[in-house]
């Protein structure tokens, strides 16, 4: 589906962060992360900022260039799309939908499976048994027709696109949680607390998953960018979101069919789809080496 | 004159990354050809320091900040790049330290143990077959044959350890820096590796500079002793000096301190507080004294 | 792997591919979107509609519906395609071959692409250049396929055309062919001219499934050389006088290797996934073109077919995955 | 002969790789050529145009007119000619039809056509068992006996579209001995037909290649060779056209047919086609009342639309008729008045700050601008106090909610009808007892029920009039606007365009 890679970070450290400050020192997550709470910022307060509504259309206005190009009319920065709407106030709006998917999405994924993974991991036996099988099951679906497959079966829309999603991807935390997990269990500290007398789930909760926790966080974040991908690949298969509401995606879809007319219907949505889906990338792999001191070097 | 295979002459080196902490005061040592000499000391004494000097792989973080490292009378630290590497590998060869990870586990032992051989003096074929085999009867390992086919998993450490011998001496060199070649070996193949170390040594005629924290191996192996202590000299001579009369009160403790393999069982104080003050006052008085 | 080892594998695969089958066969039977609905004509009354279902067997319960499937299935029987009405397993063995041929392009190139990339990259340590290669692999890894094939479609197809746009070979060769798969059989005959053109037809959608593909075997690959590149062995190497590029083809790549071919192999799946999208905009006459049409269709049969299909090759992929990587690590090979 | 060493031949074999390479394609796709390549909107899945789903996809009628001929041709002004039967009717009680059989004519395999051929075809497609998705239709007439080249068959039930039909889906005549010999499967591998071009080659999903017939019964055809490119991808179609790949393309994006007619060596034609963009209008609430449908009508502006839109691509109709169809009644107007869909609203108490609410389900890119065009209708909807939320839907879940009476309260559909007949159009659309109808009331039943055996062909026609005028001034559908069909075609070629919108190879011709 997207080409993001995530090799299980083999290395073992019993060490829990405590401070933000590892974090700050790798480069990686300052601007990714600067750039995602910018979005989410101008997400979250978008009515005040859009210079329009994303919704009204003026067929009178329709294709306007944006701002320094001949015919550019005044507030309408980044142009029109062929209904008239404003593309900077759809792309602001967007990335409502953009990061609502792609929290929601990856939360659910990383929420089955982490818990899946961790159970494997740590408990082995039947269980690991059938949640590997099941992965195997999983993994034999190829993504794309899945995903195709699947918001045809629940019709197009917001809650189609997020459960297909998480649907198929909670397998890639499945995998690298239980191998982390599995890591984790044969370290000293486990054995410690099993002598202390700590119930298994208790070291489950309290020893293990705070170990885990920095492999499924980067995890969420790469999962996120996967999130904004798919919902991307739905639009353009014309499923995903269906009301007139402004997503990145389908403003790609829509602003293809007149590239050569009104390029800026294409070009914007896809240059901050692309910001978007790289400054979770960089995050993921920047918080990946920042919360895991010995791929420090 | 011929001038010394290997002369250092007041070479200072610092940490870059520690701001600018020394890791060599004002070190200078020579070495003859078909010399041994012991490097011994701490960790951070420096000894590696110099080791890795010689070889040309000063890590980025480790400056030379003055003095000369010569070998057969031409400045290494100057020498052009090229030059360096045709050099390495032929006239100066390492034995590492350990033969765990010194191996690529992905190529043959014959591929590693001859691309000296390949590289460095142009032999192929069936003539480089048989020096392989040649130099694995050397180093005492029976069933060359088996042993070239195989990879590095398959062999014991103490067989790595002496195929790395056997590799390091295979072009030839002028002179092999071993640095702490037994550490990782258990204590009877240790004993072996260095039976075989100084019998190659003489067979070949090579100069070795042999880097270790163990008096006792220095006492064994080799001809002559350097002594650092955070990066400066305390104390440098041929072995039977040194060990027999110590000058400083470190050597002293050392050599009282540290196990020895000619009085098992004896000595094993360790090095008195006092000592460490009284170096740390003289490496004090040093930089005091290369203060203006 | 051992003997017993391959036999279990293959043991659990019927197991998965059993599973496959049946999460797809519950999947496809509650999508709205009747194939009946299709085909009925505008005066057709309800006992005709109940006629044509019954002709397609889905007026049988589910369960009859999955068991009778099965059953067909260990026939080699997979069905009727309803919507090309020829037998599913007829229609795949026509189409598999071709993208059989684009993926496996795709991945050489992956492959050489990614690998040169990271080769260079380690070559480039700590140069200025290590830096912009990284940021503009970082950019491709954000890049998906389809937006490769479109772009590709406007550079290549027609600012600068010199590619075909579409299908898999020019209609106006009249080379018969006796195998579906017409790269390896024009290469088989010697058939240059034909060679040529089912290769230019090859390289837009090659790119764009295999860009992605290189970008992220180029990542991962870079990372383990860059790992393997500190070991001592490479160091020993080193003091031995070999040249930088010759450390990192001879010593470092064959160690590092491993947790890539891992990656590939799942990557790889991922592609023909990708085949999908890219095949369309190509018009390349591949099994995920046609996967379109099926689902679009709601044609059942072909939909299981394609999905079974394409499950097995995952499966036969990562199996191959493992036992190239055994081949590359002694360790495992005579351990 | 010359012998070739083998390093001789691997070097000759070299040097025509690379220049296959490099030039392969330009020196084939050239339009001066006799082959004539066109870029084709939709995939071709079976070469039986009777049978099976495909045979009813007005998409690919033009590649089965090609290779078949109908029983009855059709013109581009849709108007009937003779095909493989020169003349047609019924007795005059209606309980008869007869047909007479071109002679003369023969199947691509040099076999003479025979009446059997033409009786075979149509018990076939009367037969359920084959799958004509119309059967039917064809099933109205049967008991065929044939006397020379004369076949008078039984009229079971009296349609009067059936002669139409002959001319329209599924109305292809198929070689019955060949058939038989070969089966279903030998004759999708090579299919024959007596049309003016024969099967050469064909991949799926890929390309279909075909000859000119030289003994077609209408004259030689214009090319040699006509490939059909399957290029699904509207924005691939514009780059195969513009790359000079391929000589004519079809459906594509109206900025980019204004662009490309433009351009050097191309050219465009943009006929209006029999489809027609239309909203189903379901009989529930919020529906039931009148004020809400008629409001809903009078709030669009099709002209608008159109315009703005489509950029003029497209005639605004206000009735389920197309102007080149048999009962279009141009008087039947409902007209975009916002103020009236106001007052209509709040009549029944509704407003812009208490709208009805209902949800309206569209296709997305089954037809250009569909979904644009349905966000612009709720953008005016939204104007007058109507808050439509949208659905999108693929035509397979259409088909599934229209049949089972569960389409939204409005809902987007493209209702092709290429014989123009107001009973494929009017009649299967709002006819309750139709599995394609939405509305379905009794007072549209007893409207149309009588129209259906209507032997009077004047009094059938004036007949739907009045229906297609009730169902306006009752709003029970919303009809939008009649397709045109963008062409784009190298300018060395002429295009004929036509109205029932296949693009048949025999309407393009060398200029």
């Amino acid at each position: 589906m997207a080409d993001v890679a995530v090799s299980a970070p083999v290395t073992v450290v019993n060490r829990r962060f405590r401070s933000l400050r590892p974090l700050l020192r790798e480069p990686r997550v300052v601007w990714a992360g600067g750039f995602l709470i910018a979005l989410a910022l101008v997400a979250i307060f978008a009515p005040w900022i859009a210079p329009k509504d994303p919704l009204e259309q003026d067929l009178m206005m329709a294709s306007l260039p944006p701002i320094g190009f001949e015919g550019y009319e005044p507030g309408y920065y980044l142009g029109t799309d062929d209904l008239g709407r404003d593309v900077l106030s759809r792309i602001i709006f967007g990335a409502r939908i953009a990061l609502t998917v792609s929290l929601v999405a990856a939360s659910l994924a990383g929420l089955i499976g982490s818990l899946l993974g961790l159970a494997s991991g740590w408990y082995r036996g039947w269980t690991d048994r059938i949640v590997s099988r099941l992965v195997d099951i999983w993994m034999s679906f190829p993504p794309v027709l899945l995903s195709v497959l699947l918001v045809a079966v629940m019709g197009a829309g917001l809650h189609s696109v997020i459960i297909a999603i998480a649907i198929i991807d909670w397998t890639r935390f499945s995998r690298v949680v239980r191998a982390e997990t599995l890591a984790q269990s044969s370290l000293d500290y486990v054995t410690a607390a099993e002598a202390i007398g700590f119930s298994r789930r208790h070291i489950l909760w309290r020893e293990i998953l705070p170990n885990v926790a920095p492999v499924i966080i980067a995890l969420l974040s790469l999962e996120m960018g996967i999130a904004v991908i798919v919902e991307a690949i739905l639009s353009f298969v014309g499923l995903s979101i269906s009301s007139d509401a402004p997503t990145w995606g389908g403003m790609v879809a829509q602003g293809r069919q007149v590239l050569h007319e009104s390029w800026w219907v294409l070009v914007f949505p896809l240059v901050t789809l692309f910001a978007t889906v790289l400054a979770f990338n960089l995050l993921g792999n920047g918080l990946r080496n920042a919360l895991d001191p010995v791929m420090r070097r | 004159m011929t001038p010394p295979l290997v002369s250092i002459e007041a070479l200072s080196a610092s940490s870059v990354r520690e701001g600018g902490t020394p890791v060599l005061r004002d070190v200078s040592l020579t070495l003859e050809r078909g010399e041994v000499r012991g490097l011994v000391g701490e960790s951070g004494a420096g000894k590696s320091t110099i080791a890795k000097a010689l070889l040309g792989i000063l890590p980025e973080t480790i400056r030379i900040t003055g003095g000369w490292l010569r070998f057969e009378g031409r400045d290494l630290l100057t020498m052009p790049s090229g030059e360096l590497r045709a050099m390495r590998g032929r006239d100066i060869t390492l034995i590492p330290q350990d033969p765990q990870t010194a191996l690529n586990p992905a190529r043959t032992i014959e591929a590693q143990l001859t691309d000296g051989l390949r590289m460095k003096l142009g032999l192929r074929g069936t003539a480089l077959h048989a020096r392989a085999i040649e130099l694995l009867e050397e180093v005492q390992i029976r069933e060359p044959d088996r042993v070239l086919r195989s990879y590095p998993h398959q062999l014991s450490g103490g067989m790595r350890q002496r195929i790395l011998i056997a590799a390091a001496f295979a072009p030839g060199p002028k002179l092999v820096v071993a640095d702490e070649p037994t550490t990782a070996l258990d204590v009877t193949v240790q004993k072996e590796i260095l039976r075989l170390m100084r019998r190659m040594q003489e067979r070949h005629g090579t100069a070795v500079i042999f880097v270790t924290h163990d008096l006792g191996v220095v006492a064994k192996v080799c001809d002559s002793v350097t002594l650092l202590y955070a990066g400066k000299v305390i104390e440098a001579g041929t072995t039977a000096d040194v060990i027999e009369r110590p000058q400083h009160a470190y050597t002293k403790a050392l050599i009282a301190a540290g196990p020895r393999y000619d009085r098992p069982g004896q000595g094993l104080e360790p090095v008195p507080e006092a000592i460490f003050r009284q170096l740390r006052a003289e490496l004090a008085g040093t930089a005091a004294k290369g203060a203006p | 792997m051992t003997l017993t080892s391959v036999f279990n594998r293959l043991a659990m695969a019927v197991l998965t591919l059993l599973g496959v089958g049946l999460v797809v066969f519950v999947l496809l039977r509650v999508v709205p979107g009747d194939p009946v609905a299709m085909m009925i004509s505008p005066s057709a009354t309800p006992a005709d509609i109940a006629a044509l279902r019954a002709h397609y067997g889905l007026d049988l319960p589910l369960a009859e519906q999955f068991f009778l499937w099965l059953r067909d299935l260990l026939h080699l029987d997979f069905g009727t395609s309803i919507s090309l009405r020829r037998g599913v397993l007829q229609l795949i063995g026509e189409r598999l071959p071709a993208t059989l041929e684009l993926t496996f392009a795709a991945l050489v190139f992956g492959i050489l692409a990614g690998g040169i990339v990271a080769v260079a990259g380690v070559l480039l340590r700590r140069t200025p250049l290590e830096a912009v290669m990284d940021f503009v692999n970082g950019l491709f890894l954000a890049v998906p396929d389809f937006v490769w094939a479109l772009a590709l479609v406007l550079l290549v197809g027609v600012l600068w055309p010199i590619f075909p746009l579409s299908g898999r070979l020019d209609p106006a060769l009249s080379t018969d062919f006796y195998t579906p798969f017409y790269l390896l059989e024009s290469l088989a005959r010697f058939n240059w001219t034909d060679v040529g053109d089912v290769l230019a037809h090859l390289v837009m959608p090659t790119l764009a499934l295999g860009l992605p593909l290189a970008a992220v075997i180029a990542r991962t690959l870079k990372e383990a050389l860059g790992e393997a590149m500190v070991q001592d062995y490479v160091l020993l190497a080193r003091l031995k006088g070999m040249s930088e590029t010759r450390l990192v083809l001879q010593e470092a790549l064959r160690n590092a290797v491993g947790p890539t071919l891992t990656l590939t192999g799942v990557q790889f799946t991922f592609m023909i996934g990708g085949t999908v999208i890219v095949e369309r905009i190509f018009a390349y006459p591949g099994i995920g073109n046609m996967a379109i049409d099926a689902v679009i269709n709601r044609d059942l049969p072909l939909i299981q077919g394609i999905v079974l299909v394409f499950g097995a090759l995952f499966i036969v992929i990562n199996i191959a995955v493992d036992l190239i990587a055994d081949r590359l690590n002694p360790r495992q090979l005579h351990g | 002969m010359v012998e070739l060493n083998r390093r001789q031949a691997l070097g000759l074999g070299a040097a025509a790789f690379i220049s296959g390479l490099l030039s392969g394609r330009l020196a084939v796709s050239a339009a001066e050529s006799s082959t004539l390549t066109i870029a084709f909107n939709a995939n071709l899945p079976s070469f039986d145009g009777t049978t099976g789903p495909s045979a009813v996809n007005p998409a690919i009628q033009a590649i089965y007119r090609s290779i078949f001929d109908q029983y009855i041709g059709q013109k581009p002004d849709l108007s009937f000619e003779p095909g493989l039967l020169t003349a047609w009717g019924w007795n005059d009680d209606k309980t008869k039809v007869w047909m007479d059989v071109r002679s003369g004519v023969t199947w691509h395999d040099g076999t003479p056509l025979t009446p059997e051929d033409v009786v075979w075809s149509l018990e076939r497609a009367g037969d359920p068992a084959t799958g004509n998705p119309v059967a039917n239709v064809w099933a109205s007439i049967g008991n065929f006996t044939i006397d020379g080249q004369r076949i008078t068959g039984d009229v079971k039930s009296f349609d009067p579209t059936i002669f139409k039909w002959m001319a329209f889906l599924t109305g292809y005549v198929l070689p019955k001995a060949y058939y038989t010999k070969v089966g279903a499967a030998g004759f999708e591998a090579k299919p024959i037909g007596t049309g003016p071009y024969m099967f050469d080659a064909y991949e799926g999903n890929s390309f279909l290649r075909l000859k000119a017939n030289p003994n077609y019964f209408g004259g030689k055809p214009a090319f040699d060779t006509v490939v059909f490119k399957f290029v699904t991808d509207p924005t691939s179609r514009v780059a195969e056209i513009e790359s000079g790949s391929s000589d004519v393309t079809l459906e594509v994006p109206y900025e980019e047919y204004d662009r490309l007619r433009k351009k050097e060596g191309l050219a465009g034609v943009s006929p209006p086609i029999s489809d027609i963009g239309m909203l189903f209008i379901t009989n529930v609430e919020p529906m039931l009342d009148k004020n809400v449908r008629l409001a809903a009508h009078h709030a669009i502006d099709k002209a608008g639309i159109v315009k703005k839109l489509l950029r003029g691509y497209g005639v605004p109709i206000d009735t389920l008729e197309a102007p080149e169809y048999e009962a279009y009644d141009a008087s039947i107007k409902v007209g975009y008045d916002p103020k009236k869909a106001v007052e209509l609203l709040s009549a029944s108490g509704y407003s812009t700050e208490k709208p009805v609410k209902f949800t309206i389900q569209t296709t997305r890119g089954l037809k250009p601008k569909d979904y644009e065009m349905i966000q612009a209708i709720v953008g005016m909807w939204r104007k007058v106090g109507i808050e439509a939320e949208i659905e999108v839907y693929d035509i397979a879940k259409h088909f599934e909610l229209r049949m089972s009476h569960k389409l939204a309260p409005a809902a987007f559909y493209n209702w092709g009808d290429a014989i123009g007949d107001p009973t494929t159009s009017t009649g299967f659309a709002m006819f309750s007892k139709s599995p394609h109808s939405a509305w379905k009331s009794d007072d549209v039943d007893a409207l149309i029920g009588p129209l259906w055996a209507e032997p009077d062909e004047a009094k059938r026609i004036a007949g739907w009039k009045a229906v297609d005028k009730y169902i306006a001034e009752q709003g029970y559908v919303i009809p939008l606007l009649q397709y045109v069909q963008p062409i784009l075609y190298k300018s060395t070629l002429k295009v004929t365009p036509n109205t029932s919108s296949a693009l048949q190879p025999t309407l393009i011709s060398k200029s």
